[in-house]
């Protein structure tokens, strides 16, 4: 699967989404390969989140058709494409504040159980997935922290928290929304190692501003302003584009 | 026989935080002090005491207090029981331990029916069948069309059955009838409707507050002087009449099961009550009164605390109080007595703070309550 | 039923929804600006209703003057309230308020059924508003054309005075994050005092005009709060004009209910609550947060 | 629910909760030679319900203001069914308590979409209802309630009409409920529960169905709630409009709340200490005052000064502020 | 001197709960300047800025603005001297919409922007302009906060990380914004962790770690002592 294959894993056909009569996303169209880590930027209010949210199912679509591995997801509702193998973390941090870090990851390897509703049966099973769960830990280097509460971890270790949940689910698709946002730059430096770790084995689809990490990681970029696509390419090809450096990098940047 | 303990120890169970406590309440409480006291607090070298409770209008709370009260405290007889489904739990709990249940304002005629407990229980006031009777026998034939503003519970309903049974004889018809939830407080709605209905006369089945909102409601929309007549059939005690004051409850009639001028006694049990209480009492008070006191006479009489023994006793000694000149205590456990339909006076006729109900017709006791002969207590039929 | 009929049931309920108004109003603002799901409100209205009889038993001060000065009385009773009790809830759930609230209440109430006892105590109608109007279709007391009239106009001045300038932005501010609002240099403790003042004269207000319709009484506001309560729901938590509204609809609705299936009549608000909750989940009025 | 106390949002500190088990058990074992038999019985019964309701709110953040209705419908239910249908008791219980939970599946279905009041206001309408049922249904006699329900024998061997038996009977369920929602609330489902409370979005991003799972910890919850109405109902032998009232689902709020909200002791404390006041300050000899001056305010003032004095003092809970002590001290 | 010291700040303590954060912090801004904290994650920075505003509510030490002692007294009179706050949260509020934003701080001093002007800056913001205050992208909210402190006339800002999560040429923008501010003669405390951003507008920087100020670095010493200034944040 490390070679990206033709067939998109993930399909946005003439996408829109408005909002009372505001268009946040207008007629869009997107491919992402299989095994790629796609970037997603644009300035702010271009609707990346928005184009996150209508691919997770979060807010439907106002019309435009979506699909995944060659489904039709426009109507599906948002767990049952989380159980089809995409995951997305969130731009503002979320784990579940009051579990363990360890805990916090157990919930998502919970999933693959079929106990999910027996309320009658010991918590204590679930011991079983403390070794899958530190093993995930360790790979975002946080394993120290597996029994310190997700509400107590600094800014940077949540969010590696929450990459650590979402790969215990082994997505197909992983999409992260703006993974360095607020971070110290040593952890910044660790997100990016192991974003590019982790997309050996899958594709990603990823929002971020800042635009080292994004010319370090994605193998394309697609650049967004209100709402419509402005320009698609590699690096070197996106950030040379006039209308780019204008609605987006600016004339500063290196 | 003896008295056990050396007390005797009387419950009052009643309401004394919500809606009822203005009809019963401390008053009730007072009441059967008032009782104890003619007594000098003791009967031959035992001890009356009093205990009061406020069962919050909760059943549950209401039977747990009384078990507490027959269990631990060790109390003889219980009374008052305004609200009728703790009444129901108290009796059936006062069964079970043989104590003895004096029920004085809960109002079902079920206590005397389905559920009665003739060597357990008396029911001292009225009940629903009575009200209905009463209102049956006396209500005046007022017109030939009646509309009913009936209140949507037992009460309110055995009221609409009394009268309709008094006045379908002479061949008047009911126009048009509504059954207000229980608590309503704007009326206007049923009385325009009432308006509408081009009927001659206006029934209120209800009472207590339901029953002043509803007769200010008849007089603020003008119903009377359109010439509609209007039996306000609920209204009851005298401290209600005050709140809805003489201007608005003037002229209307209602069945009562007592008033201070049936003889001196009552009189003069009005005179102490209202020194202690600010206010005169209502026929529950009274009923309360009257029943702690026969209790303790027969109680005296038998020097036995034994329910079935102080009933026997009871059932064979004639009731002559404050409460009513000639009660007399039924196998079933029904107190049968007279009673009354009165009028309220208007401002006019009225001559003191208290003085503010006429007499339309005396009733006998055996014409309104329900016959033994109906078998309507079960109990009675098996012995 | 006739079309005068209908005029008539029409008509009763507007005047009962202009009493909700009054009564949903006080509690939207203090709900939907303070954040308070105050459900002492019903006690407030009580204590309007006492205070007016209490001026002119004790003080002889008739129903006119009972109208400037008991909403007064009660909103600065409520202040106090809000500045020893309320403020210490601000930043806690709304659960809270609802539960200290809960408390005020029983409390208020009982310490009257303790001093007052339960009996209702007569008020009768100002002479200037004895009487009524033939409408044709039907007799409109004096008094109740005087309720609709006064409750109305109320109702409108505190609507502009909260929608219409910055009070009402800067209280729903405060009450979403009072810190902040309080960095921005708004003196917030003394907005929610004058906030909760406001919202619970509206609820003494509406006492001194109950007063000459239904007895006043320790439990008058015992049962009504609920229904208010609802109103306010159904309006759209916060939504000033949503609840004016909202109650004027109930009263017709009501009304209506009355004439079709009047045992029904108290439990439609929450018939209606229910499924507006479930096709509006932010009420008629109310702003999707 | 952003505010809620720590005591919700924090793990139930396991090093005190054997100790807790085992003086609770002693203390169930033990308490009809202290105290009078049938309070306790009563006592147990709206610890039972209270229990139920923390168990909505501890684990899903839910504040039901409408919990009555399962309680008082199983009453009337189980009451009828011991009373018309002359069922036993046990099989009574049981048709009490599965109605609760066909109601719970019916009032959860619609409201578990929603959260914070709207959720709340929508379980108060729906109870309501029930409540407007009560009053017109004729199984459920109005304003007469149910009363002179048989309470049979557990077993068809145990009288329940003797006192001990009864409330043994009665600890017997009480524990049962107990232990099994206590067992709930750290099972696998129970965890799944927490994280789904912590943060919804994130736990559908995962991929769980969230309504299901808390359409299901709503039902488990009206399903104990109805298993304390039926007990309630055959051991008091009654069923009223009180019990479907919303100023009962009013108190149940309060018990958990006075006793510590997400503790595990705290709805059973909170039940005993409101019920406590309910039942012995209300019943005083008719000459009672206080140091000879005052008539004692009537119930519901003294119950709304504890509501004030607890939420503006010890927000905690009794039982919460406890552990809060013993975790301070054995913190630091 | 002391005339144009419009903040000192003198042996500051301030504690969240039972955690002592700041221990003892000293610094001061002299009219016109602009000066920035910066320092690691977790430092303390927000909790200064937070103390200087008076809503950290256990404090101590001294903090004088403009010849007035603060510390006694609450939020609302502190902004009322002249200081506008952008917080690190945003602090957007969901129940107003943009406009009422806008508005909702009330005027601190005369010579503030009108709302005209506010859209002509921020045209995103012109379009959105009735949207709830939260249903802004991340960047629009930055944008939002920054914008509706430049309304209320304060000639003293607080910013805390304004250009997290903002696109580069917003970056840039807000980089114009504030030399203009500069040069306008306002006096900015600037909390940054894009130290390429802060360095090319601060007079001067204070170095913050573990709850007190334990460098400051002069414009002037910039490149000189770069290789401390990346140890100290972590580069
Ligand atoms: N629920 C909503 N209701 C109304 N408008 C919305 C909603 N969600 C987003 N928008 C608007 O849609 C536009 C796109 O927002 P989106 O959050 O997708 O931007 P973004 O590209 O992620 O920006 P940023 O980089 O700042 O996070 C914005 O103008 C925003 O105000
Ligand atoms: N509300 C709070 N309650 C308790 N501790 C807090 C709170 N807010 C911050 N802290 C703690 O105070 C310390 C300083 O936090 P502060 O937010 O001031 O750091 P900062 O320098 O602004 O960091 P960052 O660069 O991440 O914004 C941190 O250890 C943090 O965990
Ligand atoms: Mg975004
Ligand atoms: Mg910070």
């Amino acid at each position: 699967m490390s070679a990206p294959s033709d067939e998109p894993i993930l399909r946005l056909e003439n996408v829109s989404k408005s909002f009372f009569g505001f268009y946040a996303v207008r007629d869009f169209s997107l491919d992402v390969r299989r095994g790629s880590i796609h970037a997603l930027i644009g300035p702010n209010g271009a609707g990346k989140t928005t184009i996150f949210n209508l691919v997770t199912k979060t807010l439907p679509p106002t019309s435009g058709r979506i699909s995944f591995k060659g489904i039709d997801i426009t109507k599906r509702s948002p767990s049952e494409v989380a159980r089809l193998g995409m995951v997305r973390s969130f731009q503002i941090s979320a784990v579940f504040a009051s579990l363990t870090a360890l805990e916090n990851v157990r919930v998502a390897l919970q999933r693959f159980r079929s106990d999910g509703f027996a309320f009658w049966k010991s918590a204590d099973v679930l011991h079983d997935l403390d070794e899958r769960a530190l093993a995930l830990l360790h790979d975002v280097g946080i394993e120290s922290y597996a029994h310190v509460r997700a509400s107590e971890l600094p800014y940077g270790r949540r969010r590696a928290l929450e990459i650590a949940t979402t790969l215990a689910l082994e997505p197909e698709l992983l999409m992260l929304d703006e993974p360095t946002a607020g971070m110290g730059h040593e952890d910044v430096d660790r997100i990016a190692a192991l974003i590019k770790n982790v997309a050996r084995e899958r594709t990603v689809l990823m929002v971020e501003h800042n635009l080292s990490i994004v010319a370090d990681l994605s193998d394309r970029i697609t650049v967004l302003a209100r709402g419509e696509r402005l320009a698609e390419g590699s690096y070197d090809v996106v950030s040379k584009d006039p209308a780019v450096i204008e609605a987006y990098v600016g004339s500063e940047h290196e | 026989a003896q008295i056990a303990n050396k007390t005797v120890k009387i419950g009052v169970l009643t309401d004394l935080s919500g809606g009822y406590e203005q009809n019963s309440g401390h008053g009730s409480v007072e009441a059967a002090r008032m009782a104890v006291e003619e007594f000098g607090g003791k009967i031959g070298d035992a001890t009356i005491s009093v205990l009061a409770g406020d069962h919050q209008n909760k059943p549950d709370v209401g039977v747990s207090i009384a078990n507490r009260w027959f269990d631990v405290d060790k109390v003889d007889m219980v009374t008052d029981l305004v609200n009728s489904a703790v009444g129901f739990a108290v009796l059936d709990a006062a069964k079970a331990k043989n104590k003895m249940v004096m029920l004085t304002s809960a109002g079902s005629a079920d206590f005397t029916g389905k559920a009665c407990a003739p060597d357990n229980s008396v029911h001292w006031v009225y009940d629903t069948y009575q009200i209905g009777r009463t209102i049956g026998q006396a209500v005046p034939q007022l017109g030939n069309k009646w509309f009913f503003i009936t209140a949507d519970y037992a009460f309110g309903i055995a009221l609409e059955q009394g009268v309709t049974a008094a006045i379908k004889p002479a061949g008047a018809t009911v126009v048009g009838s509504v059954r207000a939830p229980l608590g309503t407080t704007d009326f206007s709605s049923f009385v325009l409707q009432a308006q509408a209905s081009k009927a001659d006369v206006v029934a209120l089945n209800n009472g207590g507050d339901d029953g002043i909102n509803s007769m200010k409601a008849v007089r603020e929309f003008g119903l009377l002087a359109g010439g509609m007549k209007v039996a306000a059939l609920g209204l009851d005690a005298l401290p209600a009449l005050k709140s809805a004051s003489l201007e608005v409850a003037q002229g209307s009639m209602f069945a009562t099961t007592w008033y201070p001028e049936i003889n001196p006694e009552a009189q003069a049990f009005m005179k102490k009550f209202i020194e202690r209480r600010k206010t005169a009492p209502g026929p529950f008070q009274v009923g309360t009164y009257s029943a702690v006191l026969n209790y303790l006479k027969a109680v005296q009489a038998t020097n036995s605390t034994d329910p079935k023994t102080v009933i026997a006793k009871m059932r064979a000694t004639p009731v002559k109080d404050a409460f009513t000149n000639n009660g007399v205590l039924r196998a079933d456990g029904r107190m049968v007595h007279d009673v009354y339909l009165v009028q309220v006076k208007s401002p006019q006729e009225s001559k003191s703070e208290w003085d503010m109900l006429k007499v339309i017709k005396e009733m006998k006791g055996e014409d309104v309550f329900r016959p033994l002969s109906d078998n309507a207590c079960p109990a009675l039929a098996k012995n | 039923m006739s079309m005068q009929a209908l005029f008539g049931q029409l008509l009763v309920g507007l005047i009962n929804g202009s009493f909700y108004a009054m009564l949903s109003l006080g509690l939207a603002i203090i709900f939907g600006l303070l954040g308070i799901v105050n459900i002492a409100q019903g006690a407030f209205y009580m204590l309007g209703g006492f205070v007016t009889w209490m001026l002119l038993n004790y003080a002889g001060i008739g129903y006119f003057w009972s109208l400037l000065l008991v909403p007064i009385i009660v909103g600065l009773i409520g202040a106090a309230i809000e500045k020893t009790l309320l403020k210490k809830i601000y930043n806690l759930d709304h659960m809270y308020g609802l539960l200290l609230t809960f408390g005020i209440m029983m409390f208020i109430q009982g310490m009257f059924v303790h001093f007052f006892a339960t009996a209702g105590r007569p008020y009768t109608v100002p002479s200037a508003l004895t009487g009524g109007y033939n409408l044709g279709f039907m007799f409109l007391p004096k008094y109740r054309g005087w309720v609709v009239l006064a409750s109305l106009v109320l109702c409108l001045v505190t609507w502009y005075a909260i929608e219409k300038t910055s009070i009402g932005r800067t209280l729903r501010a405060a009450t979403e994050n009072p810190t902040l609002t309080r960095a921005f240099g708004v003196n917030v403790p003394a907005l929610m005092t004058i906030g909760f003042g406001i919202g619970v004269a509206l609820a003494g207000a509406a006492g001194v005009l109950a007063a000459p319709i239904y007895p006043v009484s320790p439990l008058m506001g015992a049962e009504l709060i609920i229904t208010v309560f609802a109103v306010v729901v159904v309006g759209g938590m916060g939504s000033i004009m949503g609840a004016i509204v909202t109650s004027l609809m109930l009263g017709l609705l009501e009304g209506l209910t009355k004439v079709v299936y009047p045992q029904g009549s108290n439990m439609v608000i929450f018939v209606i609550m229910l499924i507006v909750l479930l096709v509006r989940p932010a009420g008629l009025f109310g702003r999707e947060r | 629910m952003t505010h809620l106390p720590d005591t919700v949002t924090k793990p139930t500190t396991s090093n005190h909760t054997l100790i807790w088990y085992g003086l609770g058990l002693i203390a169930l074992l033990a308490a009809p030679f202290l105290f009078y038999p049938v309070f306790l019985v009563k006592l147990l019964c709206f610890a039972l319900f209270a229990c139920a309701f923390n168990l909505l709110l501890g684990s899903c953040g839910l504040l039901s203001f409408g919990h009555a209705a399962f309680f008082g419908a199983a009453g009337y239910v189980a009451g009828h069914a011991a009373k018309e249908w002359g069922l036993p008791f046990e099989l009574a219980i049981l048709c009490g308590t599965a109605s609760a939970a066909v109601l719970g599946f019916l009032f959860g279905y619609v409201s578990v979409r929603r959260s914070g009041l709207q959720f709340a206001m929508i379980t108060l309408a729906l109870a309501q209802l029930i409540y407007f049922l009560a009053w017109q249904l004729p199984f459920t006699h109005a304003e007469d309630g149910l009363s002179a329900i048989p309470r049979g024998k557990v077993l068809g061997l145990f009288d329940l009409d003797n006192i001990m038996v009864l409330y043994y009977t009665t600890a017997a369920i009480f524990l049962f409920g107990f232990i099994a929602m206590h067992r709930m609330t750290n099972s696998t489902f129970g965890q799944l529960l927490r994280a789904i409370r912590d943060n919804e979005p994130r736990a559908i991003s995962l991929g769980y169905e969230v309504n299901r799972y808390k359409l299901m910890a709503f039902v488990l919850s009206a399903t104990f709630a109805g298993l304390a109405g039926s007990t309630k109902a055959i051991a008091l032998k009654i069923a009223a409009l009180t019990d479907v009232h919303w100023a009962t689902s009013g108190s149940v709020i309060l018990m958990t709340l006075l006793g510590g909200l997400g503790t595990l002791l705290g709805p059973v404390v909170g039940a005993g200490v409101v019920q406590a006041i309910e039942d012995h300050l209300s019943s005083l000899p008719a000459d009672f005052a206080v140091f000879g001056l005052f008539r004692l305010p009537p119930i519901t003032a003294i119950i709304g000064a504890i509501f004030i004095i607890c939420i503006l003092l010890f927000r905690r809970g009794i039982v919460g502020e406890i552990q809060h002590w013993l975790d301070r001290r054995s913190g630091k | 001197m002391s005339d144009q010291r419009v903040l000192t700040v003198d042996n500051v303590t301030g504690h969240y709960g039972d955690s002592h954060i700041l221990h003892g912090v000293s610094m001061h801004v002299n009219e016109g300047e602009v000066v920035t904290i910066i320092g690691r994650n977790g430092a303390g920075k927000t909790t200064l800025l937070r103390a200087i505003m008076g809503i950290l509510t256990k404090r101590g030490g001294s903090i004088v603005v403009r010849g007035q002692e603060t510390i006694a007294l609450p939020p609302e009179r502190i902004a009322r001297l002249g200081i506008g706050y952008v917080p690190e949260e945003r602090g957007i509020y969901a129940t107003l919409d943009v406009t009422e934003n806008l508005m909702l701080p009330p005027r601190v001093a005369a010579g503030g922007m009108s709302l005209d002007d506010i859209y002509k800056l921020f045209p995103n913001l012109y379009e959105r302009r009735r949207s709830p205050g939260t249903r802004l992208s991340g960047g629009e909210q930055q944008m939002l906060a920054i914008a509706r402190v430049l309304r209320t006339g304060a000639k003293f800002l607080l910013l805390d990380e304004p250009t997290e999560g903002l696109a580069p040429v917003i970056v840039q923008q807000i980089g114009a914004t504030i030399e203009l501010m500069k040069r306008q003669g306002m006096t900015l405390i600037l909390v940054e962790q894009n130290f390429r951003f802060a360095s090319r507008l601060a007079d001067r920087h204070y170095v913050m770690e573990h709850g007190q100020i334990v460098d400051v670095i002069d414009r002037a010493q910039v490149q000189a002592r770069m290789d401390s200034i990346k140890s100290y944040l972590g580069i």
